[in-house]
């Protein structure tokens, strides 16, 4: 049973805004609630008064320019992503990542914001959009900051957001020339949560060399985890099969999963490792086309 | 020559036949029998279930033929 | 091409011409033919209602405390904080039920061992404790907190070796060591069979349980009137179970209640027991003379119903070189739960299935069920055949790859054939097992080569039509039905069964059209109402085709016979003419363009019969069949199986069915049985388990349990071996059932065929790939190095 | 708790309810406008028994809040068929067997209606995936796949019975 609450409607960002000022630490934000509803259906999350943002349409745009790179407003909903043809042509990723979300239903009501400020570490947009690069805007009253996507976690369903501050936009910058992105999960439904997901970006030099490399886990400990040792492997060397296994060795060290009913410690840590060799060598075939 | 069950006196060509029909019935009568015959009925039936080969039919078998005699 | 359309086309070539117990050929007019189900347009538009949505005036809510603990003596329960709360009517204890020990068995008393609402103590985490009525779910719910129940925790134990240990905690008083049931089956001197063997191999198996995991989760609204009368609407496989288990419970007569149960969503072998939900809901009326409401959630459809049984299989075969089978000795231990349930069936029929469909000169079977703290488990879809077919199959696959023999070459040789008789069991009166074969062979020789990783497995199978044991002590037929016919030529028809979405309505109303001679819309059909509908077992077993099949073709026949009396008459016959109906046409059946049509001659026997409408009656009881079932089905199950070596992940690529269920009847009720059977079998080869930690299932929500999804199910073509059995109406048999039992081990096969590697777990998990493929890695390394070192 | 008039305009009808903000909209359809059709199967969001159409797009109605709502169009099982005649959704279900017990059908119904408002000629997988958010115990999918393949080759006309 989802406890009473009282519920407020806000018409504008700057309208949600003063009402998060008044009722700080007992408001939610609610906007697909595809997330939050379960929760408090299950009487494990209780709030006083639950803020509305839905139907912020202001919050509900997809723009893009070759400078600028790619910003999604934070009310975006998870199908708008996948059917933009804009998101298809520069972050194809980002439109496969979708396509694996939940279900239909889901992805035509839920929001990327949302999604983010959930924090589940089992959530597939996050890997993904850091090793973009990503920054997530937000704000409050008081302002507005730019948080790196990477450093936007700090812990289980916790973010680096005060209770009066909100996600309004999600910032991408453009793919660097001769670079290349791929994520994937593993699981046993094909639109089911990541037992673990990984994510793997790389930048090609011109003398055919990894320039940069990101390689993040999802599901594999509290937060999304940067594989730094991976990174390490495969910056600065033309790439191979054998660096791309090596790659996964590291990274599954420093994946930190825990062991429940779906895998064991030992098995996710394998898993990291088997997908890590294997995007980290779709993403360098996409880099060095 | 045939073995009689030395409670509901069926009768078959093997003792160990018998065993298994005891253990079959597995009612109060049968039960009784074997307990009346030193034997713990639970124990042999776990015996029976967790290990390999017929330890415990053989067991009561040899009680059946023991008991034949006195049918 | 799509399966309905291939079979469309078959049903037209067919023509329609059959041969009955070889006498004169009978033209059928409606049987397999294409008829939507009868109630398809009250689903499709959303007017069907269920248990789920029946709400009556002043009805009031239920909810059940359950117990937290797996094994626990209740000391006492103070409901009167509870009872305090504005809006709650009541609060029922096991004080305030007549605290009978109920069951299915009640033939065997002592198998009768639950109390839904238990007064001493608790057995199983999530068994109810007490159950409050409420003005709002709400309301009853925040009630439930407010009940303090002193236990005295008990230790549990969850495990069947570890409760027949000797210092294990008694589950049940008076029984000794927890085993709750034994069954034993031989035949053949299994010892020289043995002793004739060239090969004997031995292996464990474990299977896990699995949720049957109904759409609609147990719900029921009960109501008790000042006249002494209770109507409860709940969904069940048989409500005239439920009328009798109550009618014990209660304390009442079968027939001061009423059970209906109209549309019930999904059973699977889950809902023919009493569960909280009809029990507490029946209490709670009873003393408040309101209607209760209760509807079970998910979490509580998982952890407080029961579960398809897992058990430890220890499998021991002895098969000659050139294939043929010798002997086979079979151990089966399962996890019985809390309670017996129709486990002991379960476990019986393990054991015979575990020989099907082969001839096994010797065969022996043990089974042990032993009570465990656990979720009580029972029948499910294959009723303990499933765990049997997925060690017989993939240990015979084993051998036969051992031995260098073509595996389904392997089953032919010791295939079942019509006119088999199981020794001491059954008699096998049809069996298309061969051309199953035959068809399966042909599509894998289609298929070609695969690509790597992939590999075929199949799994032949067989199931009943029906079980014959009488052990609910019913003084009722198994089946009936009664048939009236109205002046303007429409039919109503009343039968027993219960429609659950297999289809059964449609296929009664298809065996109606077909005997009477008219047409399926002609038919209304009432089921599954105890006040209305004559007394049927249900929908469970694979029962209702073949015993309340039988019993309206009969009901049919009897009013045919009727009414055909006056057509004689009316036409002023030569008694040596046979007079035949089809599409509403009474004609000679030498002349049949000399008739007359159905309706007017409808109208003339009801005056002739002084105006009393014709009323035909049917029944059936099997008799001198056999220890199991009047009649067997067959089927081979080919499933192709990708497995990324790498991470374990299974992936269902295609499959066919060869099913045998002799004379299809139902044709697309039929396809949409055979594809279900496959989608949830499948699921119970690699999706579906249930984890328990010290009682507790841990995945009691559809977001850790997984099951197939769309996306999931591969292309399904069915390949339908019509046989005929003599048995059956018209010749049909079971379908839909027993294609529950050979999928996981078809799937196990296909993983031995891709990876050589052997799975005795059920489900397989990816994990579990990884790690078998881990060891071989290791095994064959040691044994090169082995090779290396001579 | 304060109760909130909002409007719904379910099946083409506009109800005005009073509910609690916390009511869900699966809630609201069931219990306040009466609609019995869509039905629940869980409590997770994950069975999809409950989808409904909200302004022509499939949603799971139990993950979704009554107020956020208030004034769209819902379209419901009960809302397909016009004046008894069936969509050719609902005729393509009949035709194919695409249910057995039924209580999962409401929502394939919506699920797939939803993916034909957006997509006139889906793939098989795109239909796969349109009700992979829904479970059905009882058909194993394929017949609904082929009842929706079926109305996307056109073999049902508008307002056919």
């Amino acid at each position: 049973m989802i406890h009473d609450f009282t519920y407020l409607k806000p018409g504008s960002v700057k309208e949600a805004l003063a009402m998060l000022a008044d009722h700080v630490d007992e408001c939610k934000i609610v906007c697909g609630g595809q997330s939050l509803l379960i929760p408090m259906r299950q009487g494990l999350l209780v709030t006083d008064y639950l803020i509305d943002i839905k139907g912020l349409n202001e919050l509900s745009y997809i723009k893009y320019d070759a400078k600028e790179g790619l910003k999604m407003g934070a009310t975006t909903t998870h199908r708008m992503i996948e059917k933009s043809d804009v998101i298809k042509k520069h972050y194809p990723v980002l439109v496969e990542m979708e396509d694996r979300l939940a279900s239909t239903q889901t992805r035509n009501w839920g929001t990327i914001g949302g999604n983010l400020a959930h924090g589940d570490a089992a959530g597939d947009p996050a890997p993904v959009l850091t090793t973009l690069n990503a920054q997530v805007k937000i704000a409050s009253a008081k302002g507005e900051r730019l948080v790196p996507l990477e450093d936007f976690y700090t812990d289980i369903f916790e973010t680096v957001m005060e209770h009066d501050e909100m996600i309004v936009e999600i910032q991408v910058p453009p793919m660097p020339a001769k670079s290349g992105v791929a994520y994937t999960k593993f699981n046993l439904l094909r639109n089911d949560m990541g037992v673990v997901g990984v994510a793997v970006s790389v930048v090609a030099d011109a003398s055919g060399a990894c320039k940069d490399a990101r390689v993040v886990l999802g599901n594999a400990g509290v937060t999304p985890i940067r594989a730094k040792s991976a990174e390490k492997v495969l910056v600065g060397k033309k790439l191979s099969d054998a660096l791309f296994a090596q790659a996964g060795e590291a990274a599954a060290a420093d994946a930190d999963p825990v062991s429940d009913i779906h895998a064991s410690e030992e098995y996710r840590r394998h898993l990291v490792k088997v997908l890590t060799k294997r995007m980290a060598k779709k993403a360098w075939e996409q880099a060095s086309k | 020559m045939a073995f009689k069950c030395p409670v509901c006196k069926k009768q078959w060509n093997f003792s160990l036949q018998v065993a298994r029909h005891i253990f079959g019935t597995g009612d109060k009568p049968h039960r009784a029998w074997v307990e009346s015959e030193g034997e713990s009925y639970a124990d042999l039936l776990v015996q029976q279930a967790t290990s390999p080969g017929n330890a415990s039919y053989e067991t009561v078998a040899k009680l059946v033929e023991k008991a034949q005699s006195k049918l | 091409m799509t399966t309905t359309k291939k079979a469309q086309e078959a049903t037209a070539k067919k023509g329609q011409e059959m041969t009955t117990f070889g006498l004169a050929k009978e033209k059928l007019t409606v049987l397999n033919t294409h008829v939507h189900n009868i109630d398809g347009v009250a689903k499709v538009t959303g007017r069907a209602t269920y248990s789920f949505d029946t709400k009556l005036p002043g009805m009031l809510y239920g909810k059940i405390l359950r117990s937290p603990h797996a094994h626990a003596r209740i000391k006492n329960i103070d409901a009167s904080k509870a009872l305090a709360l504005h809006g709650v009517k009541a609060v029922v204890t096991g004080k305030d039920t007549l605290g009978i020990k109920q069951g299915i068995w009640r033939r065997y008393q002592e198998l009768c061992d639950e109390q839904i609402l238990p007064v001493e103590k608790v057995r199983y985490i999530g068994e109810p404790v007490a159950a409050v009525a409420a003005a709002t779910e709400e309301i009853a719910e925040a009630a439930l907190d407010l009940i303090e129940v002193d236990y005295e925790v008990l230790p549990g134990v969850f495990e069947p070796m570890e409760a027949m240990k000797k210092d294990a905690p008694t589950i049940h008083e008076g029984v000794e060591r927890n085993i709750n049931v034994t069954r034993h089956i031989e035949w053949g001197d299994v010892e020289s069979g043995f002793e004739e063997a060239d090969y004997i191999r031995e292996d464990n198996f474990f299977c896990g349980g699995q949720a049957h995991m109904c759409m609609e989760t147990r719900a029921a609204v009960s109501s008790y009137t000042p006249e002494g009368k209770l109507t409860i609407y709940h969904s069940n496989q048989s409500a005239y179970y439920m009328q009798a288990l109550m009618a014990g419970v209660l304390g009442i007569r079968e027939g001061d209640i009423r059970v209906i149960a109209k549309y019930v969503g999904g059973g699977f072998g889950g809902k023919f027991e009493l569960d909280g939900a009809i029990f507490c809901t029946a209490i709670l009326t009873m003393k408040l003379f309101r209607p209760v409401k209760i509807v079970y959630t998910r979490e509580e459809d998982f952890i407080a119903t029961k579960r398809r049984t897992p058990m430890h299989y220890w499998v021991r075969t002895g098969i000659k070189k050139d294939g043929t089978f010798c002997a086979r000795e079979a151990r089966v231990v399962s996890n019985g739960g809390a309670y017996t349930g129709m486990g002991a069936t379960a476990l019986y029929l393990t054991g015979f299935f575990h020989s099907f469909p082969y001839v096994w000169p010797a065969y022996r079977y043990d089974g042990y069920r032993v009570y465990t703290n656990t979720l009580p488990s029972t029948s499910m879809r294959g009723f303990g055949a499933p765990q049997a077919m997925w060690c017989s199959e993939q240990q015979l696959e084993w051998m036969a790859t051992d031995l260098g023999l073509d595996p389904i070459e392997m089953r032919r040789k010791n295939g079942h054939y019509a006119g088999y008789e199981v020794p001491g069991q059954a008699y096998i009166a049809s069996c298309g097992l061969d051309e199953a074969l035959t068809k399966t062979k042909e599509w894998i020789k289609a298929k070609g080569k695969l690509p790597a990783n992939r590999a075929i497995g199949y799994s032949a199978a067989g199931f009943m039509s029906g079980g014959i044991f009488n052990w609910f002590d019913t003084p009722y037929s198994f089946s009936s039905a009664v048939v009236t016919i109205n002046q303007d030529g429409t039919v109503i028809l009343h039968i027993g069964a219960t429609e659950i979405g297999q289809g059964s309505n449609t296929t009664m109303a298809i065996i109606a059209a077909e005997t009477l001679g008219v047409k399926v819309e002609d038919i209304t059909v009432h089921s599954g109402d105890t006040d209305h509908c004559p007394a049927d077992l249900g929908a469970w077993g694979s029962r209702q085709t073949l015993m309340t099949g039988n019993a309206t073709k009969r009901a049919c026949e009897d009013a045919k016979r009727q009414i055909l009396e006056f057509a004689y008459a009316k036409m002023g016959l030569n008694i040596v003419y046979d007079l035949d109906i089809k599409d509403r046409w009474v004609h000679i059946v030498a002349r049949p363009e000399r008739g007359m049509p159905w309706e007017e001659l409808c109208k003339i026997a009801t005056r002739g019969k002084d105006g009393q409408r014709i009323i035909g009656r049917g029944f059936y009881t099997p008799h001198r069949k056999g220890m199991i079932s009047p009649a067997y089905s067959y089927m081979m199950q080919a499933v192709e199986v990708e497995i990324d070596k790498e991470t374990g992940h299974i992936d269902l690529i295609d499959s066919l069915t060869a099913h045998d269920c002799g004379t299809p009847i139902n044709h697309l009720g039929l396809i949409g049985q055979l594809e279900g059977a496959f989608s949830m079998a499948a699921g119970y080869g690699y999706l579906e388990y249930m984890p328990y930690e010290d009682g507790k299932l841990m995945n009691p929500n559809l977001v850790d349990y997984k099951m197939i999804r769309a996306t999931e199910m591969p292309e399904t073509p069915i390949a339908e071996i019509d046989t005929y059995e003599p048995e059956g109406p018209y010749g049909a048999k079971e379908a839909g059932e027993g294609l529950t039992n050979p999928t996981a081990a078809a799937i196990g096969n296909a993983i031995f065929h891709a990876l050589g590697i052997q799975m005795k777990e059920c489900p397989v998990r990816p994990h579990m790939i990884v790690q078998a493929l881990k060891e071989k890695e290791e095994k064959d390394k040691a044994a090169k190095g082995a090779k290396k070192g001579k | 708790m304060e109760k909130r008039l909002i409007t719904l305009i379910v099946n083409e009808q506009a109800y005005e309810i009073y509910v609690n903000p916390k009511t869900l909209l699966v809630e609201a359809i069931r219990d306040h406008v009466g609609l019995t059709g869509t039905k629940r199967g869980c409590e997770t969001v994950s069975c999809g028994a409950c989808t409904v159409l909200v302004n022509d797009m499939a949603v799971k109605s139990c993950s979704v809040l009554a107020v956020q709502c208030d004034g769209m169009k819902i379209t419901t099982s009960e809302g397909l068929e016009v004046n008894g005649k069936l969509a050719p959704i609902q005729k393509a279900f009949l035709d194919n067997g695409s249910y057995q017990c039924g209580f999962c059908t409401s929502g394939m119904l919506m699920a797939t209606s939803g993916l034909l408002k957006e997509n006139k000629k889906p793939t098989k997988d795109q239909i796969k995936e349109s009700i992979e958010g829904n479970i059905c115990r009882c058909t194993g999918y394929n017949s609904i796949v082929r009842a929706v393949e079926a109305v996307a080759r056109g073999e049902y006309k508008e307002g056919s019975v």
